[in-house]
């Protein structure tokens, strides 16, 4: 399994994410934003970071960028298995790989806080997540509060495309369990092969550092049951 | 030619603008009869093109492609007179 | 030009001329006035920092170069330092706070280390303008170290009237580097580039040093806000990582960050410390804004810039680097046999000639009194008797509601804590824990500074400001390899403000030296002091140690009920 | 009486705008003639007063004291006509 991560100018959790990968043993290739061509691999993961240091509107700038075309590309004739994480996610919106966009957070202020997360559906390809399975996994950005196009939010729960809410370590999704004002308090949605999520599963790879339920997302996502 | 745009780009109405509404209490706070303070961009820029409708034109497209997000931002387009 | 204009005295002028030979033209003038500012020349502490200890089994490197170095294992070494950016934070907190982080990173960087943590430790004032202050500092500090990719792992606030006109933002980095690793400003040879990458020149900061950061505030001051400088930690991360990359190659001579006092103060200490000379074409400097004087180029204080030094055949290699990471870059001068800077244009190639050894090297000193560190320990002053205290529910109520007792989790929520997966112990702890990937040992990291104690006893509290970093790491079994102090203060031509700073001095000294931990850098920040009124001697002090087990801290608080507690000490 | 206004608010144009910088750089990689874009705010807000002038003399008294950062912006304020 080679995975590739993408580095746009900017990009800081691209190292973090290729060492997550490192510690589970699969190849991670990293990607230059310049390339025009994906060299041959399995997944792609677009990374955590300030990609143009958020300037704009966080992600716009780098969703213009030479290789979006690529990973449009694959997406829409190879299905390939697409990851956003954080600022990853918001690229990939803002260029409209996955519906809706991110907002700055409802309190104005960048936040980083663990935070408890309920899967809500299981996008496609992930093994070994169900309905109801809670997250533990921290959060770190300045406008992440997921919006939709009014009318459009019970689409999305309809076509099972929510992934993740921010809950209660019990759960419970509620206001209070908001961090920064995102719809429903989505943190991650899908779309096909494609998903996206604010929280940083390679920052909770070892329960020293906090959880190891970013572990079992990656493996869920690479497609391998969690022992 | 060169000509100067400028491209203001605000938040849907019915979009939330947190910048806006603790804006909005402070300026109160200050002793202010303010309400509904929404806070979006206003961006100036040179572009080179054959007359002002071609200017006009590469305007929009840039704003509906960059400069403004339409799952959550309206924009205007204007051409700054020398 | 005067020599008043330029902020230097009667005497600094004479002695200027006496060493010179001559009377210097309006740009060298210009020149002094910054590189012998109290910013740059540290002409009022050098001699009171003269006084810390800086060896010790650990040291790599000891003060004088852009950062401290020391070992953490055979393989694996750790640069710190601590940075004050005060005024810039007063007059606008956002820019001034994130510029403050970008600069101590580039300090880390211009060292061959990769930065791997921040810790900041901030004063405020107590009334209303003081919390607005504090909310934009906190922007400020996160929006550079979130932005660039450091995480802030620990630090510190606290609050009192007289940082209402005066907060304080002081700003620690680590970085870690290869043990093998000699990169530093010390090894320019002759013949070699002067390489500037980064943002293109404006008129950002001019005055910044000598005349911001170098006198006191007041009705008068409002004429020489320079215009403010603007962080990018966009270009500051493509920096670093291109500068880290250029170093690894081995080819570069030396680097050099630009930080107060811009091209002057990079190209002076460079040249000034490699023994050897420069001359730099003006016209090469790539400009933001038109019609910029000699003047404005040599003190402009653009962020995010660094001067690196390459031989020509070289150059090439390391060009490649800079286009990788899309940076502007150009050569902009040569480096001497002859140890003179020559400053210039083409047309008129040497419009300042100056020896660096005066310029960097000659700044008058404060003299300090001989018995001065004796008369530090006994400046002992009268305190009020101590009045018991019974325990009433005002009072209680007081203390609980002072900002002191205020969670601290909205500061440092705004901050990155856990970005490079290394924070094991993040700020809701009292020191930070970072795992070492290259390594089995770990950092343990502590800032703290009590201004409050200090300015009822100086020389006890600068003693204390180091005890209590050293007790932090001890609680962690932690073996403390350094230390890094920023010393924050009012006027030192003041006598009761320059008694205080010889006692403080006294103190740290003592300590340290008491403890067998050397101090390998700093940083000294005077002058911060309105309409008369200066703060509390503020020694924020820093201290690094390595940790045997980093994987598994010692918990910090009881881990059940019906345990015992032991008390340890007098 | 409601009016409706508009505050603008620019760098001053000795201030770097990284984020103008970086979007030059990119709308010129999209393949547009662009240069020198700078990004400013464009505050909109609803303030009570007796008539136009008042209206507009507390605009700019908040553009002084809140909505524009003397040190480094500039603002204009204008009335919205009905
Ligand atoms: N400015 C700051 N930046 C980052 N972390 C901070 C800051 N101020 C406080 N903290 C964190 O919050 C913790 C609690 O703060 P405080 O109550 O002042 O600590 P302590 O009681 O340990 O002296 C500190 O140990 C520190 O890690």
């Amino acid at each position: 399994m080679r995975v590739g991560v993408i580095s746009f100018p900017g990009s800081n959790c691209d190292d973090d994410t290729l060492n997550a990968l490192a510690a589970l043993g699969v190849e991670g290739v990293p990607l230059w934003y310049q390339q025009t061509e994906l060299p041959p691999v399995d997944r792609l993961i677009l990374p955590g970071g300030f990609s143009y240091g958020d300037y704009l509107r966080s992600g716009a700038l780098a969703a213009q960028a030479p290789i979006m075309a690529s990973v449009e590309q694959a997406i829409a004739t190879q299905a390939m298995p697409v990851l956003g994480i954080c600022n990853g996610f918001q690229i990939l919106c803002e260029r409209g790989l996955l519906p809706g966009a991110l907002r700055p957070n409802v309190s104005g202020e960048f936040l980083c806080t663990w935070e408890t997360l309920r899967v809500v559906s299981v996008p496609q390809g992930f093994v070994g997540l169900k309905t109801g399975d809670l997250l533990r996994m921290p959060i770190a950005h300045h406008e992440g509060a997921f919006a939709v196009e009014p009318g459009f939010l019970s689409t999305l729960f309809d076509q099972g495309q929510v992934f993740l809410q921010y809950s209660d370590p019990d759960g419970q999704v509620h206001a209070l369990t908001n961090p920064n004002g995102s719809v429903a308090n989505i943190a991650g949605i899908s779309q096909g092969s494609v998903t996206g999520l604010m929280p940083h599963p390679e920052r909770a790879m070892a329960q020293y550092l906090g959880s190891v339920d970013g572990r079992r997302f990656l493996k869920a996502w690479l497609g391998e049951e969690d022992q | 030619m060169t000509f100067d745009l400028i491209v203001n780009v605000a938040w849907k109405e019915e979009i939330l603008d947190p910048a806006g509404q603790s804006t909005t209490k402070v300026l109160q706070q200050m002793g202010y009869a303010v309400d509904n303070v929404r806070i979006g961009k206003q961006i100036r820029l040179q572009v080179e093109a054959q007359d002002q409708d071609r200017a006009l034109e590469a305007g929009r497209e840039m704003a509906k492609r960059l400069l403004a997000n339409p799952v959550m931002e309206t924009y205007t387009v204007q051409v700054v007179e020398a | 030009m005067t020599y008043e204009e330029v902020g230097l005295t009667a005497e600094e002028f004479t002695h200027i001329c006496d060493q010179m030979g001559r009377v210097p033209n309006d740009l060298e003038l210009g020149l002094f006035g910054v590189l012998w500012s109290e910013h740059c020349s540290y002409k009022s502490s050098k001699n009171l920092l003269a006084w810390l200890p800086h060896d010790g089994p650990a040291v790599v490197q000891g003060p004088g170069e852009n950062a401290g170095v020391v070992q953490l294992d055979d393989k694996v070494h750790v640069a710190f330092k601590v940075e004050s950016h005060n005024h810039p934070s007063y007059v606008e907190p956002v820019q001034g706070a994130a510029t403050g982080v970008g600069g101590i990173l580039r300090d880390i960087v211009a060292m061959g280390a990769r930065p791997v943590a921040l810790a900041d430790s901030l004063r405020f004032g107590t009334d209303d303008p003081s919390q607005h202050l504090q909310h934009a500092v906190v922007e400020g500090v996160g929006a550079y170290g979130n932005a660039i990719g450091i995480p802030t792992v620990t630090g510190e606030v606290g609050y009192g009237a007289v940082y209402d006109k005066n907060p304080l933002v002081n700003v620690m980095a680590v970085g870690l580097l290869p043990a093998q690793r000699k990169i530093s400003a010390r090894g320019a040879r002759p013949g070699s580039y002067l390489l500037l990458v980064g943002q293109p020149t404006g008129r950002d900061g001019i005055h910044g040093a000598s005349l911001l950061a170098s006198q006191d505030f007041g009705e008068g001051t409002e004429h020489m806000r320079p215009t403010v400088q603007v962080g990018d930690p966009f270009m500051g991360k493509l920096l670093m990582e291109a500068t880290l990359a250029a170093v690894e190659t081995g080819l570069l001579d030396a680097v050099q960050d630009l930080g107060a006092a811009g091209l002057t103060s990079a190209i002076a200490e460079l040249v000034y410390r490699s023994q050897v000379g420069a001359q730099v074409w003006l016209d090469d400097v790539p400009c933001r804004e038109p019609h910029m004087t000699p003047y404005e180029i040599m003190l402009s204080e653009t962020q995010e810039r660094m001067l690196l030094i390459v031989a020509p055949h070289h150059l090439e290699a390391i060009e490649a680097i800079m286009n990788h990471w899309e940076l502007p870059h150009r050569v902009i001068g040569e480096v001497t046999e002859e140890p003179l800077l020559v400053i210039g244009t083409r047309d008129n190639p040497r419009q300042a000639v100056l020896p660096p050894e005066i310029l960097a090297g000659a700044c008058p000193l404060k003299p300090v009194p001989a018995n001065g560190r004796d008369k530090g320990r006994q400046l002992v002053p009268s305190m009020p008797a101590f009045k018991p205290l019974t325990l009433e529910r005002e009072w209680g109520l007081n203390v609980l509601g002072a900002p002191e007792c205020k969670s601290r989790a909205p500061i440092y929520q705004r901050y990155d804590s856990m970005i490079l997966t290394n924070t094991v112990w993040g700020p809701d702890h009292p020191l930070a824990v970072l795992r070492v990937k290259d390594s089995t040992a770990g950092l343990a990291i502590a800032v703290r500074g009590p201004g409050r104690y200090a300015a009822l006893d100086p020389y006890s509290g600068g003693m204390a400001a180091v005890a209590r970093v050293i007790s932090l790491l001890a609680t962690q079994g932690a073996q403390p390899l350094g230390l890094t102090d920023g010393i924050n203060a009012g006027n030192p031509d003041r006598e009761d403000v320059f008694q205080d700073l010889m006692a403080l001095l006294a103190g740290i000294a003592d300590a340290s030296q008491a403890l067998g931990v050397p101090v390998t850098g700093g940083n000294v920040s005077l002058h911060n002091e309105t309409s008369g009124h200066p703060i509390w001697p503020t020694a924020v002090i820093g201290a690094v140690g390595r940790h045997s087990c980093p994987l598994e801290p010692v918990p910090d608080a009881p881990m059940a009920a019906g345990m015992d507690i032991l008390w340890v000490g007098p």
